[in-house]
């Protein structure tokens, strides 16, 4: 298990910085927050025992074998052991046995001291989030007071640094499981029930999550991001999320509107500020305002967003969104009404 | 369970050989059985196996136009067959809110879809053209709005509330309150009136 | 006594049924023999022929769940690697893990037991031999089901687990999850029907004079997998049965709209499929325990400490479950009990580990490649149980649960722990099952390329977890940054292709070529070392009587022989359940095509009632044929029977 | 008796089996213990199924949920069917023990009688559960209970005719008389699941 370490922390200083750089962090060695904290250092006190215990096990076993004396299976074996007992193996044997109670004793004690510490993340002035799991993406409903403040998105959270987040899980379909691994351990969302998950953010970041309970075709697929932003600029993002959608401002976006309230898009989709309210695919609002489009499929580029319209299915089999074999003209515009959705 | 009758009877059981072919034979033919129809039936078609292009909605005057046949006899049954093709005409018969009229089919502001009535007829192309171009006294016409293939899968699960599909690939029940019998579990309504009778029209 | 026998020993009695004619058999062996040809084949009650194919086909079975997993590897071996897409490559690691822990790992070890136990204590057939051939033929034929479907397009694709609703009537789309359930029902009545066969002939068959304490190690893990299958079985036998109710009749078990609960499932499931680990793992333990005692040439330390931490580790096994579903909002308290219970349980496998070392540090080794894989055994599973103490830190584990982190473990713990040991149980017994011995030089090449390949396979897993690779994907981006490690995994895996590779060619060559093993090739210590390798119909010519723990190493271990059983009609001695002290005599059923033919009946009803509820009641009338068929004695037989009768 | 062929046969005879008798009652019996094991099994099954019971009542609201309970007369009925019946069962058993072919001959009729009255009035208790196996979840756990009692008890009394008739054919042995007692033993096990199935079905709903 040392070696895991070491391999574990080359891998991560050689990996970590450019996926950080492309897909956001994930990784349950960095953490970046109190929740993925506490656990990480339980890692390393479990690790560290562990390991110890390994090198003494297998010490003792290949020293043993080493220094043991050769035999024959033709030599009559040594039944001696059956008529008179073996105090000294039976002593080392009870010594070992007393040793491992006594290590699980520490290891209980560390977990449920890490237990207690992840449950008094404090929550006063945390952050409301209600997130929905459906197959194959996330909605995210930010909670307020004022009804008319709460506004809702899809795979993509922005949350205040230091500022802690109690995310509400429900399922829509399938059982599905929200993890940050550099933020906290995993949910299940569960259909029929509700729970909770309480994190913080301690440092700005792009950090990736990811569904991690098997839900179907599209599980590899089911990103969903954290962006962790100073409070001043997730108040701002708030903000301009709770506005509708900017009406379009050329000819060309003209179309694309008239595109989307016309074709198949506005059956499933909503655009607040237009007549497409559909609610059974991500809130489209401030779509380009997004990295990814897809639950992290693809890049959110005007080319990736053609493709993606004309045929979800090559990029993501199997899920619910149709292939929309629109003429090129509508196409483009339709690609550049939703640019505009900022 | 029938376990327990085995191990109560091996200790008496002592018989000689009784050829095992007949069986065999019978199993091997279930099993051929089962071979043909499950590739058809389980199939995951996510790509559309028809032109992705929302095809404009065909004007029909009755379901015997050649158009219609056509389609119900080449597309139609590949979904019919298919059980995934089925779940997904479930699943947009509830998200384009067809429920909001059908009332799982029930019928409510529209027709019940469950019985053995068809006004415009029970025939796929009937049903087809009744989502695309719409019908008077209310149903909406969805020509350009759905794709073709949803279309099609929207057809083959009409026609499975009325038991017109094979029970190994009708949807099973939803993880939803129990509003009617699983299609997979209703006996077959034949159609009593089919084609396009102008006076049932106007009873309307 | 020890010295093995030359290997002319082994001459004209090794595999009788091959070489010699039937009525030569029928003279020599009486009513042990079986029926000539190819029906008598069909209908052998010999629990030596019976236990040679259920391991050969559950060894098929291993082989055809490796290639799935080589070409999920040749899928992840790659970031956005387009070889499989979503739809096939679900299929694939469902029936993968299905075809492990259902038609492989449970099953080969109730098959290893159906040959070995009867040997090593002394009886001359399984207790309910034709229930033995029955479970045989509905396991094979469950397992041919499930391939079939799989090349059907209608493989499971929820899981092995199948959590509901995702295997459920709403989005478990066409016949897929109804086939897994099926694929339960008839592993478990095959794996259950096993059990009470091995429990019986374990408490009623013993040698006279193999009191309790004289029980070898091997038997009592096989005793405590056995009463660990009959309570922990059931569960998921009620859990698929509901399942296929929920999709096929419209029950609301697991409809939370209708007061069904999806977490019903996952208590249901892990109540079985927890214990199902150490039911795979204890028969390893055994195997470990037998292969020490022998290449240390010693009795194995502390025989009364294993025994008591395979009870404790059965009984522990039960109240684990739930650290399968710390992610789903189980109270506090709750998990602080499941995750004292799941580091309490490490204590008894601990003890045996200092065991078996104390053995090997006090023994006199002889090193052959049975050791080898036992060796193999102790580096492998200490780390996989050091990674799942990691997993019993609820805090932990809700990092690392879902994750190749655990991939990593469970293949650790169950190659390490069940399929070395195995290894090494087949290069051990070999000899005892053909006459003949495995290549040496082939069997190290084996344990090596075996070795290596599963530590290069596994151990980046644990890294990946780590790094946020969760489990059940079929593709990752290359940004994630996964992508070395998955390949260097691929190699690996490739590398345990090859080693399988190479002991099927050992096999195959061995069992025509190998050297003559003679009775007792090791100079072991227990009973199926007392009779031919292999062993002749009614093993034991007379059956023997023991006074020892190592009947064959201690002076006198073996007390006499006992006279006055008949050969025709077959008898054997029945013993008292704590002193082994003879009981009575009792008759045992003779060949017969019936438990194949039920099997048949059986299965038709199983894969009907997979489309109909209905086939529940026509099914069962041939089911109720072929079973008063089984059941009805012939004149003849009962006529036998009356001239041997003697009244209690 | 065959030559000896396997090793140490030369070894000094210790036992002989010739004397001890052929089969045997009870515990000393290879099938007592085999039946012992099937029980073990069913008796899980009927457990989980209980549990499955309850655990879907801690979830509901009310119990039985919108649903009168089961009514009492039918089941009621066939508890006092069981009840009775261990009478000409236990008969059965001692004229077995004591080789009483014809006690043994009349005592399985008689079960069998008991066995057929109790399927009828199950079927008609399936007419008054007031709930269908898709009605809730409910409805099927009491389906699931049910159900699985009628399986042994339809399996069981048709174990008995097939004994039964062989009692009266010329392949009567010894060992037959054991099976008799075990055929009775597994009849008291079905009694035994019934009657806490009994209690889950029809008393807790009520009184619970």
């Amino acid at each position: 298990m040392n070696r895991a370490h070491r391999a574990a922390c080359c891998a991560v200083g050689a990996l970590a910085p450019a996926a950080a750089a492309a897909a956001g962090m994930h990784d349950a060695l960095q953490p970046a927050g109190p929740q993925a904290g506490h656990v990480h250092a339980l890692w390393l006190l479990l690790l560290g025992v562990c390991t110890l215990v390994y090198i003494l096990v297998v010490g003792a076993l290949l020293i043993g074998v080493a220094r043991a004396r050769r035999g024959d299976e033709r030599a009559p074996a040594d039944v001696a052991s059956l008529a008179q007992d073996e105090p000294r193996l039976r002593q080392s044997v009870g010594a070992a046995i007393g040793i491992s109670i006594a290590l699980l004793a520490v290891l209980f004690g560390a977990t449920v001291v890490t237990d207690r510490a992840l449950a008094r993340l404090p929550l006063d002035g945390a952050l409301h989030i209600k997130l929905t799991g459906h197959q194959w993406w996330w909605e995210a409903s930010y909670d307020d007071p004022m009804v008319s403040n709460i506004f809702s998105t899809a795979n993509e959270l922005h949350i205040p640094v230091g500022r802690p987040v109690l995310l509400t899980l429900e399922a829509s379909d399938v059982i599905h499981s929200v993890w940050f691994p550099d933020l906290a351990g995993k949910k299940d969302l569960i259909p029929g029930r509700t729970a909770t998950l309480a994190l913080r953010a301690d440092q700005p970041g792009l950090y990736r999550g990811q569904c991690a309970e098997f839900c179907g075709y599209q599980h590899a697929k089911m990103v969903l991001y954290v962006v962790a932003e100073p409070a001043a600029q997730y108040e701002q993002w708030a903000a301009h999320s709770r506005a509708s959608a900017p009406p379009p401002a050329n000819d060309e976006t003209r179309r694309g509107q008239q595109v989307f309230m016309q074709s198949t898009c506005a059956m499933c989709h909503a655009i607040s500020g237009t007549i497409a309210n559909g609610q059974q695919a991500p809130d489209l609002t401030h779509v380009a305002s997004r990295q990814t489009i897809g639950a992290g499929t693809l890049p959110n580029t005007p080319s990736a967003l053609a493709a993606w319209i004309i045929d979800p299915q090559l990029a993501k089999p199997g899920a619910n969104m149709p292939p929309n074999g629109l003429p090129p003209a509508d196409l483009q515009a339709l690609v550049a009404y939703l640019r505009t959705l900022q | 369970m029938s376990s327990t009758r085995h191990l109560r009877g091996t200790h008496e059981a002592a018989r000689g050989a009784a050829a095992p072919g007949a069986p065999l034979r019978i199993v091997a033919v279930l099993l051929a059985v089962l071979a043909l129809a499950a590739c058809e039936r389980e199939a995951r078609r996510f790509e559309p196996p028809v032109g992705k292009a929302i095809t404009p909605p065909p004007i029909r005057m009755s379901a015997i136009q050649p158009a219609a046949i056509d389609t119900t006899t080449t597309i139609a049954p590949h979904y019919e067959v298919n059980a995934y093709a089925l779940s997904e005409g479930k699943r947009l018969f509830s998200w384009y809110n067809c429920n909001g009229c059908h009332a799982n089919g029930g019928g409510d502001k529209g027709p019940a879809l469950m019985d053995d009535t068809w006004i415009y007829g029970s025939e796929p192309s009937n049903i087809y053209a009744t989502i695309v171009e719409g019908r008077p006294n209310g149903m909406p016409s969805f020509g350009g709005h759905i794709p073709d293939n949803e279309l099609w899968e929207l057809v083959a699960y009409v026609r499975s509330m009325s038991g017109l599909v094979p029970k190994s690939a009708a949807p099973s029940r939803n993880d939803d309150i129990q509003a009617k019998k699983s299609e997979n579990r209703l006996l077959p309504e034949p159609p009593q009136s089919s084609g396009v009778p102008p006076a049932s029209e106007r009873s309307q | 006594m020890t010295a093995a026998s030359p290997p002319a020993a082994a001459g004209p009695v090794s595999r009788p049924h091959r070489r010699e004619p039937a009525f030569e058999l029928r003279q020599r062996y009486g009513g042990w023999a079986d029926k000539p040809g190819f029906l008598g084949a069909l209908s052998t009650v010999d629990h030596k022929r019976i236990g040679r194919r259920f391991i050969v086909s559950a060894f098929a079975f291993f082989v055809l769940g490796g290639i799935l997993a080589a070409l999920m590897r040749l899928q992840l071996a790659r970031p956005d690697s387009a070889l499989i897409g979503p739809d096939l490559y679900n299929q694939l690691f469902t029936t993968h893990g299905t075809t492990m822990m259902f038609l492989f790992a449970v099953p080969i070890m109730q098959a290893m037991a159906v040959y070995i136990v009867p040997l090593m204590v002394g009886a001359r057939n399984i207790a309910f031999p034709r229930l033995a051939a029955y479970a045989y033929w509905i396991y094979l034929f469950g397992g041919v089901m499930l391939y079939a479907a799989l090349v059907l397009d209608v493989g499971p694709d929820a899981g092995w687990f199948s959590y509901t609703p995702l295997a459920g009537p709403e989005y478990g789309v066409g016949k897929r999850s109804d086939f897994w359930a099926q694929l339960i029902t008839f592993t478990e009545v095959s794996g259950l029907v096993v059990s009470v066969q091995l429990i019986v002939t374990i408490f009623k068959l013993r040698a006279p004079g193999m009191v309790l304490t004289r029980i070898p190690l091997l038997v009592w893990t096989m005793l405590v997998t056995s009463f660990m299958i009959i309570f922990a079985m059931p569960a998921v036998m009620v859990a698929s049965t509901s399942l296929i109710l929920d999709r096929l009749v419209g029950t609301h078990f697991f409809n939370p709209a209708e007061g069904g609960d999806a977490l019903l499932w996952q208590h249901l499931f892990w109540f079985f499929g927890h214990p199902e680990v150490y039911f795979i793992f204890l028969p390893g333990l055994g195997f470990v325990s037998t292969i020490v005692g022998t290449f240390a040439r010693r009795p194995v330390f502390g025989y009364v400490a294993i025994v008591l931490s395979l009870i404790a580790t059965g009984f522990f096994a039960f109240g684990l479950w739930v650290h399968h579903m710390f992610a789903t909002n189980v109270p506090e308290l709750g998990k602080s009990f499941f995750t004292a219970a799941s580091m309490v349980i490490a204590i008894p496998t601990a003890t045996q580990i200092f065991c078996w070392i104390a053995t090997l540090w006090t023994g006199r080794i002889v090193w052959r490649t049975p050791l080898l894989f036992i060796v193999g055994f102790f580096l492998i599973l200490v780390l996989g149980g050091l990674t799942g103490i990691m997993l019993a830190a609820v805090p932990l584990d809700l990092q690392i649960h879902d994750t190749f982190f655990v991939v990593a473990h469970l293949h650790y713990v169950l190659i390490g722990g069940a399929v070395f040991p195995l290894f090494g149980a087949f290069y051990y017994w070999f000899p005892k099952f053909t006459g003949r011995l495995l290549d040496e030089r082939l069997g190290r090449w084996n344990f090596w390329l075996f070795f290596i390949g599963f530590n290069v396979a596994f151990f980046p897993m644990h890294i990946l977890g780590l790094q946020g690779m969760p489990r059940r994907i079929y593709t990752y981006a290359a940004d994630t940054g996964w992508g070395p490690l998955n390949l260097i995994s691929s190699l690996g895996a490739f590398t345990i292709a090859l080693s399988v590779l190479l002991f099927i060619v050992n096999v195959a060559w061995s069992a025509k070529r190998g050297l003559q093993a003679g009775r007792d090739p090791w100079g072991a210590s227990t009973l199926e070392w007392a009779t031919d390798s292999p062993p002749p119909p009614g093993n034991f010519h007379p059956p023997l009587a023991v006074a020892g723990r190592e009947p064959l190493w201690e002076e006198g271990g073996i007390a006499g022989r006992v006279d006055g059983l008949h050969d025709d009609p077959p008898e054997l001695l029945v013993t008292s359940l704590l002193d082994a002290t003879p009981q009575h005599r009792i008759v045992f059923p003779t060949p017969t095509i019936w438990p194949l033919v039920a099997a048949i009946a059986t299965t038709v009803l199983f894969i009907g009632s997979i489309f109909t509820p209905w086939a529940i009641v026509w099914g069962s009338i041939p089911v109720a044929i072929t079973l008063i068929g089984w059941f009805w004695p012939s004149k003849d037989e009962t006529l036998k029977h009356r001239k041997v009768e003697v009244k209690p | 008796m065959t030559a000896p062929v396997t090793p140490f046969a030369d070894r000094p005879a210790v036992i002989d089996a010739a004397p001890l008798p052929s089969f045997a009652f009870g515990h000393k019996s290879l099938m007592w213990w085999g039946t012992l094991g099937m029980m073990a099994i069913e008796g899980m099954a009927f457990a989980l199924a209980a549990v499955m019971y309850f655990y879907i009542w801690s979830r509901a609201r009310a119990w039985p949920p919108d649903v009168l309970p089961p009514e009492l007369r039918w089941g009621s009925l066939n508890l006092l069917i069981l009840l009775v019946s261990t009478i000409p069962n236990e008969y059965t058993k001692r004229a077995a023990e004591r080789f009483d072919l014809r006690g043994v001959r009349i005592g399985l009729v008689a079960c069998i009688l008991f066995g057929i009255a109790f399927i009828g009035v199950r079927a008609l208790e399936f007419t008054t559960l007031n709930v269908y196996w898709d009605t809730n979840a409910y409805g099927s756990a009491v389906y699931l209970l049910l159900g699985l009692h009628t399986v042994h008890l339809v399996t069981d009394v048709a174990d008995s005719v097939v004994l039964a008739v062989l009692m009266f054919t010329d392949r009567i042995e010894g060992s037959r008389f054991a099976d008799a007692s075990e055929n009775a033993m597994y009849w008291y096990f079905v009694v035994a699941a019934w009657l806490p199935i009994y209690a889950i079905l029809y008393l807790a709903p009520r009184w619970m």
